[in-house]
């Protein structure tokens, strides 16, 4: 089952990497391009998935959207780790003062989630997939610290760390060859969960117009622009894909992370 | 053994069992007493004078303020507070005569004095756009006690016009937050207001004239499509007074459960143009854009075909009317043509709409028929208050934008060189205030060459008259099919059950 | 008394925390670009009219004023005035702060009903059948988004059988049957959401306590596998459930924006977003203050249950 | 009169793995103290597990653990609960961990009582101060009023043992019980386990990989290797005529003290050289291990 939780993950998960790997260099459609005489087709040959309101290929929107959605993953986990990853360490290797008030910081930053960030950023510069990303990257920001802060401090407590400091290895290079290797997989599995929530945090914020412009073919914004009445499959198709995405990456962080935990393995 | 979930189990399923039970009753409407009308924009505030949002006359004009002229769905001036009024031959003088039976809802009477100090605090008010329609009156006057003088410093038929709107709303004297608690003479009166979702209107119970069919009138505010669509199909609402998902009119297709009533608005949906931008005063370029896009084929699938396509800032119920929508056909190759003619390439436009049920859409279908053209459009959604005001509106930071105008007789924002599209061409001044100041009869000449005047120098783009669709529940009867004023008016309105 | 020791210091950095949150939100809000007086006068704003308002507001004092202003005030229990309709924030945020509160309020509860005997089955059939359908079908239910969730329903219970009403909102005082049906579709779509999510730690955590020693000694002293879990797990399993369900209230505080948006409540959510809208800076600097606070008091408060469920904790208290 | 009757027991987890335990048979009598001697990972902890039908459920199970005369192997969870904790009980090897941290100990105890006895909470509190001061558990109110965490490691070994026999049972079964305990400690828990089987009158499998601990507990002594009995016996034969070569170094290795000053101290390996050898050995002996039955 663990092997099968994987294998489901990295399926759904190739398959948007794969969509937007494809809609780089081929699309049936233009997916920008407006057809006025075939409004809401209903899926056949020539339009796989039909088409919206406006008469463009719903395919055609749903490959490009792919890049949207692992831009937006990819780049939101990024800034969450990037921040994240090296004050959670140095909270975790530092003094007790620091780790407390980096400690309240987060919690301050914590209770500012990535729906009110949004509103917030997109209330300052306008509501772009930009803005999105970085409310959602920023917001998880906490939860790296988090991670990375305890698995530190499970690993400062080791033998050979010990043996490092004692031999005068400077904190930094400890921080480096020590701790970093040590909780990179776990890092994984935390990126992969992120990635999950950032793809479905994006999703809410294109329905509350906080994300991608119209033009933009993105799955949040064909969800939020569907009519349920006339054309429902317009709304399920984005739907779907959105939940496969989300499953993919989920999926794959608990796979991996069934793998990491020796706890699991052994069960009474 | 003590099992410490059971209570919390009790409990849950006890709530459980009361939220079922409970919607097991009817959810519709209380009574048939009771009219709930689904409208799409809550306004922030109720005063008139400090906001021009068109969501607060859409709510109290008629409903619970009077004016002393009503604009009818047919576009007619026609008495309501006034029986009747006389001009002077300059057409400076107006003189009101008041029906003496009207009062406000507080009780007391619409007296001369009390719409000396209304007129008064309409020319006093915040908003510019009242203060300017009013800005042609040099004195009021109270002659009795039931007859009003105005004096205008110059003669102007849209004046008498804008008195048939909110600059003509005439306020009780007693009023004192306009923002929370309206105080007006018409048949309901402010009730509640739940923000977010609903302004609850009750009966004037001691109305002067025809009383209201409803105990209550409920607004709800419902700004998405599909949820305004489900609370109409699951029986929520008895009327739904703005269709924005015109595509979903199928669903209400039904003349047994439904009634769709289809008219016209004063609502032009324009493309703008930004006049100050080097690249939009070129008229090759304005030109080059009209031929670019397909109209018709815009409004069917942005509003599924209903309204009607313009060719001027004039909308087909106004007197001076006439079809310039043939001035443009849609021809992208000599649109393509013309561009070079103009000598411009790799032109990239802005188009920042803001964000309305149909400016989205159409933003996108334009931007691609103007790829198909050669021209690249960034399309942005603004929200209309916070940003597109401030930044399009007032600010000038666009190339194009698209707004629906729904203002009666608003083609004279184009003699306006400061208005946000800065449109400067003295001409079309000059001929706007010649109107204005005209006899009836060369008012419509000169109006009607005034619209041409525009059409000709592609000052904007105009997509087309945005329809009024109201769906209501069968047994609802004495909606106006034209909105030709802003108010959503439910004097009119009854319930056969 | 360590226990109390612990409280009171958890009870400063609370308040202190408090504080500097309160600053950055200030300094946030303040940061946004627009003007409330240019807003509210819409499309007809003259420069003169702008600088009125402005000054009958008070916008036209110094920062660190309005700061204190607002601090001072809200200690009182006066949250200040809209500029836009001079109501009192409080009068208007109370009843948004009730229907977002009634949500929150049921669907957490109802969330953990429904993930406490997903997660026990799900856990003690980890390797079989039971547990593989339980796990998938939570992993599905976290991957739509709660806005799909609330649409379908929509169109099911509303449109299609017409059991509920489709959105709105009715006070408890107009009419408690009609506040209940309009409240169903809404908090089912969070339950089935936050069940997934929630079912997913239970199990987790119920996967724990099964590998511990003291529940092989309740087995061994006779408990049978279910009850002994049960018994046992349950409390243990909850001392790390309680940090979840903590960030579940917290984000659902904010996260109810999207179930409030579809089912077109009034909510808290809603109110920050048409306060933004029309820049009424003292309402978003409120609603968004408030949020904070709530979040803020819940870690403490989850901090306080901590030490409550696991004695072992009052002395050290939580990482 | 045979109590527990081990036979052909075989369990393995997963078909990849080496099985844990490997055609064991064995008896326990009713009164009788029979230790069980292993190095670690020899199979000691599976067996009293599979026993005790603890099992975790990806074990594989064969053969038949009869107990007064019923398979257990073949119980149902309902049945087999109401068998555990009152006929056949457990004592654990860590006492830090084997007690619900967030339950008060009188309460964990007085629920032994009231899971097999139809009693009130007053009874079952008065049987838990009675077998705690029997315990020496002192002073009873307070210690059942404290978290685990709040005792010390002794305390909580003699509230695990006390739940053991609160309810009389016919077998206790102890995995290494006083290991976790510091020497002093384990001395007095030890006198406290055998007085308390006594009174009681209960058999006991005494699992231990401390010879010197079930020579003075047990009547007869199991070794176990690799997952099989390799040699049964008297604790005394066993231990002064070790006749299986891995038993032979387990007390070559126990007794250092025989070891001359500035000799190398014996291990494992010196009487197996590997562990193939040892199986080799082990197989080479008749299956099942030899087994010297006195009684």
């Amino acid at each position: 089952m663990k092997r099968l939780t994987v294998i489901v993950g990295l399926v759904c998960s190739g398959l948007v990497v794969l969509a937007a790997l494809v809609s780089l260099v081929w699309t049936p459609y233009n997916p920008r391009r407006v057809d006025p005489g075939h409004k809401y087709a209903p899926l056949s040959w020539t339009h796989l998935l039909g088409t919206d309101m406006q008469g463009m290929d719903t395919l055609s929107r749903l490959l490009v959207g792919a890049q949207t959605t692992l831009v937006v993953g990819v780049l939101a986990v990024a800034i969450a780790a990037i921040v994240g990853v090296p004050l959670g360490i140095f909270v975790g290797m530092g003094h007790r003062f620091v780790g407390e008030v980096v400690a309240r910081g987060m919690d301050i930053l914590f209770a500012l989630p990535a729906l009110l960030l949004a509103i917030l950023l997109a209330a300052a510069t306008g509501a772009s997939v930009g803005t999105a990303t970085i409310a959602i990257g920023v917001s998880t920001i906490p939860i790296f610290v988090r991670m990375t802060r305890a698995a530190t401090l499970t690993i400062m407590n080791q033998d050979y760390i010990l043996a490092a400091q004692v031999s005068g290895t400077p904190t930094p290079v400890i921080a480096v060859r020590h701790v970093l290797p040590n909780i990179a997989p776990l890092l994984g599995v935390q990126a992969a969960a992120s990635f999950s929530m950032a793809i479905l945090a994006e999703a809410g914020l294109s329905y509350l117009g906080l994300s991608a412009p119209p033009t933009t073919p993105t799955w949040g914004r064909m969800l939020k622009d569907a009519n349920i009445f006339i054309a429902p499959t317009q709304a399920v198709i984005p739907g779907i894909a959105i939940a496969v995405a989300v499953l993919g990456f989920n999926m794959l962080g608990d796979g991996l992370r069934d793998y990491l935990d020796p706890r699991l393995k052994e069960v009474r | 053994m003590r099992v410490p979930h059971l209570k919390g189990i009790v409990a849950a399923v006890a709530v459980v069992a009361l939220l079922t039970g409970c919607a097991a009753q009817s959810p519709s409407p209380a009574s048939a007493k009771t009219l709930t009308v689904g409208l799409t924009l809550e306004p922030a505030t109720l005063d008139l004078t400090t906001s021009d949002a068109a969501s607060i006359p859409q709510l109290l004009l008629y409903n619970v303020y009077e004016t002393l002229l009503k604009m009818d769905s047919t576009g007619a001036i026609r008495p309501l507070l006034a029986t009747s009024y006389d001009v002077s031959s300059d057409g400076l003088t107006y003189t009101f005569h008041l029906d003496p039976r009207a009062k406000f809802a507080s009780g007391a009477p619409v007296d001369a004095a009390a719409v000396v100090s209304s007129i008064n605090r309409m020319r006093d008010a915040a908003s510019a756009t009242l203060q300017s329609q009013m800005s042609v009156v040099q004195d009021v006057q109270a002659q009795s006690d039931h007859t009003v003088q105005v004096l205008l410093s110059r003669p102007s038929n849209f004046w008498l016009y804008s008195m048939t709107s909110t600059p003509g709303i005439i306020v009780d004297p007693a009023e004192t937050d306009m923002a929370t608690a309206p105080m007006g003479s018409g048949p309901y009166m402010y009730d509640s207001w739940v923000k977010g979702d609903r302004i609850t209107l009750k009966k004037n119970p001691a109305y002067w004239g025809t009383p209201g069919r409803f105990d209550q009138v409920v607004f709800r505010y419902i700004p998405d499509p599909n949820s305004m669509v489900s609370a109409m199909l699951s029986g929520d609402l008895d009327i739904m007074g703005e269709m924005i998902s015109p595509d979903s009119l199928p669903r209400f297709a039904d003349t047994s459960k439904y009634t769709v009533i289809k008219g016209t608005t004063n609502g032009e949906v324009v493309l703008g143009f930004n006049h100050a931008r080097p690249v939009m005063q070129n008229l090759l370029v304005r030109q080059a854009i009209n031929y670019a896009i397909d109209r018709q084929a815009l409004l069917d699938t942005v509003w599924a075909g209903q309204g009607q396509v313009i060719g001027s800032m004039v909308v087909p119920t106004d007197p001076y009317y006439q079809d310039l929508s043939g001035n443009y056909p849609y021809d992208p190759q000599k649109a393509k043509q013309l561009l070079a003619e103009a000598g411009v390439s790799n032109l990239t436009l802005s188009l920042r709409v803001p964000i309305t049920p149909y400016a989205p859409p159409a933003a996108t279908f334009i931007a691609s028929q103007l790829a198909d053209v050669g021209i690249t459009v960034t399309v942005e959604e603004l929200d209309f208050s916070s940003r597109w005001l401030p930044e399009v509106f007032l600010g000038g930071d666009y190339d194009m934008t698209i707004v629906d105008h729904v203002e009666a007789r608003d083609i004279v924002n184009f003699a306006n060189p400061d208005y946000y599209w800065h449109y400067d061409n003295p001409q079309f001044q000059a001929l706007i205030t010649q109107a204005d100041e005209a006899s009836a009869a060369d008012f419509i000449t000169d109006m009607e060459k005034a619209a041409q005047m525009l059409s000709q120098d592609a000052a904007a783009d105009w997509l087309f008259v945005f329809p009024n669709l109201v769906v209501a529940r069968a047994g609802i009867s004495g909606i106006g099919a034209n909105a030709t004023s802003l108010s959503f008016d439910v004097t009119t309105i009854a319930a056969r059950d | 008394m360590p226990l109390l020791r612990a409280a009171a210091r958890r009870l400063a950095i609370f308040i202190g925390t408090v504080v500097v949150a309160s600053i950055v939100i200030f300094l946030i809000v303040q940061a946004l670009p627009g003007d409330v007086a240019q807003t509210t006068l819409g499309m007809g704003a003259t420069a003169d009219a702008v600088a009125a308002l402005r000054e009958r507001w008070g916008l036209d004092q110094p920062l660190a004023v309005r700061y204190g202003q607002w601090l001072v005030g809200m200690l009182h229990g006066d949250f200040g005035s809209s500029y836009i309709t001079g109501a009192s924030v409080v009068s208007q945020m109370a009843p948004r702060l009730a229907v977002t509160g009634w949500l929150v309020g049921f669907s957490v509860p109802l969330s953990l009903l429904v993930a406490w005997p997903l997660g026990l089955v799900a856990a003690m059939f980890r390797r079989r059948w039971p547990g593989a359908v339980v796990n998938a079908l939570s992993h599905i239910g976290l991957a739509i988004p709660v806005f799909f969730v609330g649409t379908v329903a929509t169109i099911i219970f509303a449109v299609n059988l017409g059991w509920f009403p489709a959105n709105g909102y009715v006070t408890l005082g107009t009419s408690v049957s009609r506040w209940a049906s309009h409240l169903v579709l809404p908090v089912a779509s969070i339950v089935v959401v936050q069940a997934c999510f929630l079912a997913r730690y239970v199990r987790a955590g119920f996967i724990d306590v099964l590998t511990e020693d003291y529940y092989r000694t309740a087995r061994a002293v006779g408990w049978t596998r279910w009850r002994g879990l049960v018994r046992h797990g349950t409390r243990n399993m909850a001392t790390s459930l309680v940090t979840v369900v903590g960030v579940q209230i917290a984000s659902l505080l904010v996260g109810a924006i999207l179930v409030e948006q579809v089912f077109v409540l009034p909510g808290l959510g809603t109110m920050l977003i048409q306060a933004v809208q029309a820049r009424d800076l003292v309402v978003v600097q409120d609603v968004v203050m408030l949020l904070v606070f709530a979040v803020l008091l819940l870690n403490f408060v989850i901090d306080m249950v901590y030490m409550a469920i696991d004695p072992r904790l009052a002395r050290g208290g939580r990482g | 009169m045979t109590l527990l009757a081990i036979d052909d027991l075989s369990v393995d987890f997963g078909r990849h793995h080496r099985p844990a335990l490997d055609h064991v048979s064995l008896l326990v009598d009713a009164g009788q103290r029979l230790g069980l001697v292993g190095a670690s990972g020899s199979g000691k902890t599976v067996l009293a597990s599979a026993v005790m039908g603890l099992l975790p459920d990806n074990a594989h199970l064969t053969g038949t653990v009869r107990f007064q005369g019923r398979d257990l192997t073949r119980l149902p969870d309902a049945a087999f609960s109401r068998l555990r904790g009152q006929d056949l009980t457990m004592v654990f090897q860590e006492p830090m961990t084997a007690l619900d941290p967030t339950m008060k100990v009188g309460r964990q105890a007085s629920e032994v009582r009231r899971l097999h006895t139809r009693c009130s909470a007053a009874q079952a509190r008065a049987k838990v101060d009675e077998i705690f001061t029997r315990v020496g558990l002192d002073p009873v109110s307070q210690i059942a009023d404290a978290y685990p965490h709040e005792l010390s490691g002794g305390q909580r070994q003699r509230v695990v043992i006390a739940m053991a026999v609160m309810n009389n049972p016919s077998l206790v079964i102890c995995d290494e019980p006083t290991t976790a305990l510091d020497a002093m400690v384990q001395a007095t828990v030890l006198a406290l386990l055998v007085e308390e089987l006594d009174r009681v009158d209960a058999a006991c499998l005494f699992i231990s990989h401390d010879l010197d601990v079930v020579s003075s507990m047990c009547d007869d002594v199991a070794v176990i290797h690799g997952g099989r009995i390799v040699e049964t016996g008297g604790v005394d034969e066993v231990l002064d005529r070790p006749r299986h070569p891995y038993t032979q170094g387990l007390v070559a290795t126990a007794r250092i003290d025989a070891v001359g000053p500035g000799q190398r101290l014996p291990v494992i390996d010196d009487f197996s050289s590997t562990s193939d050898l040892v199986q080799a050995a082990s197989e080479q002996c008749d299956t099942p291990a030899p087994t010297r039955q006195d009684r």
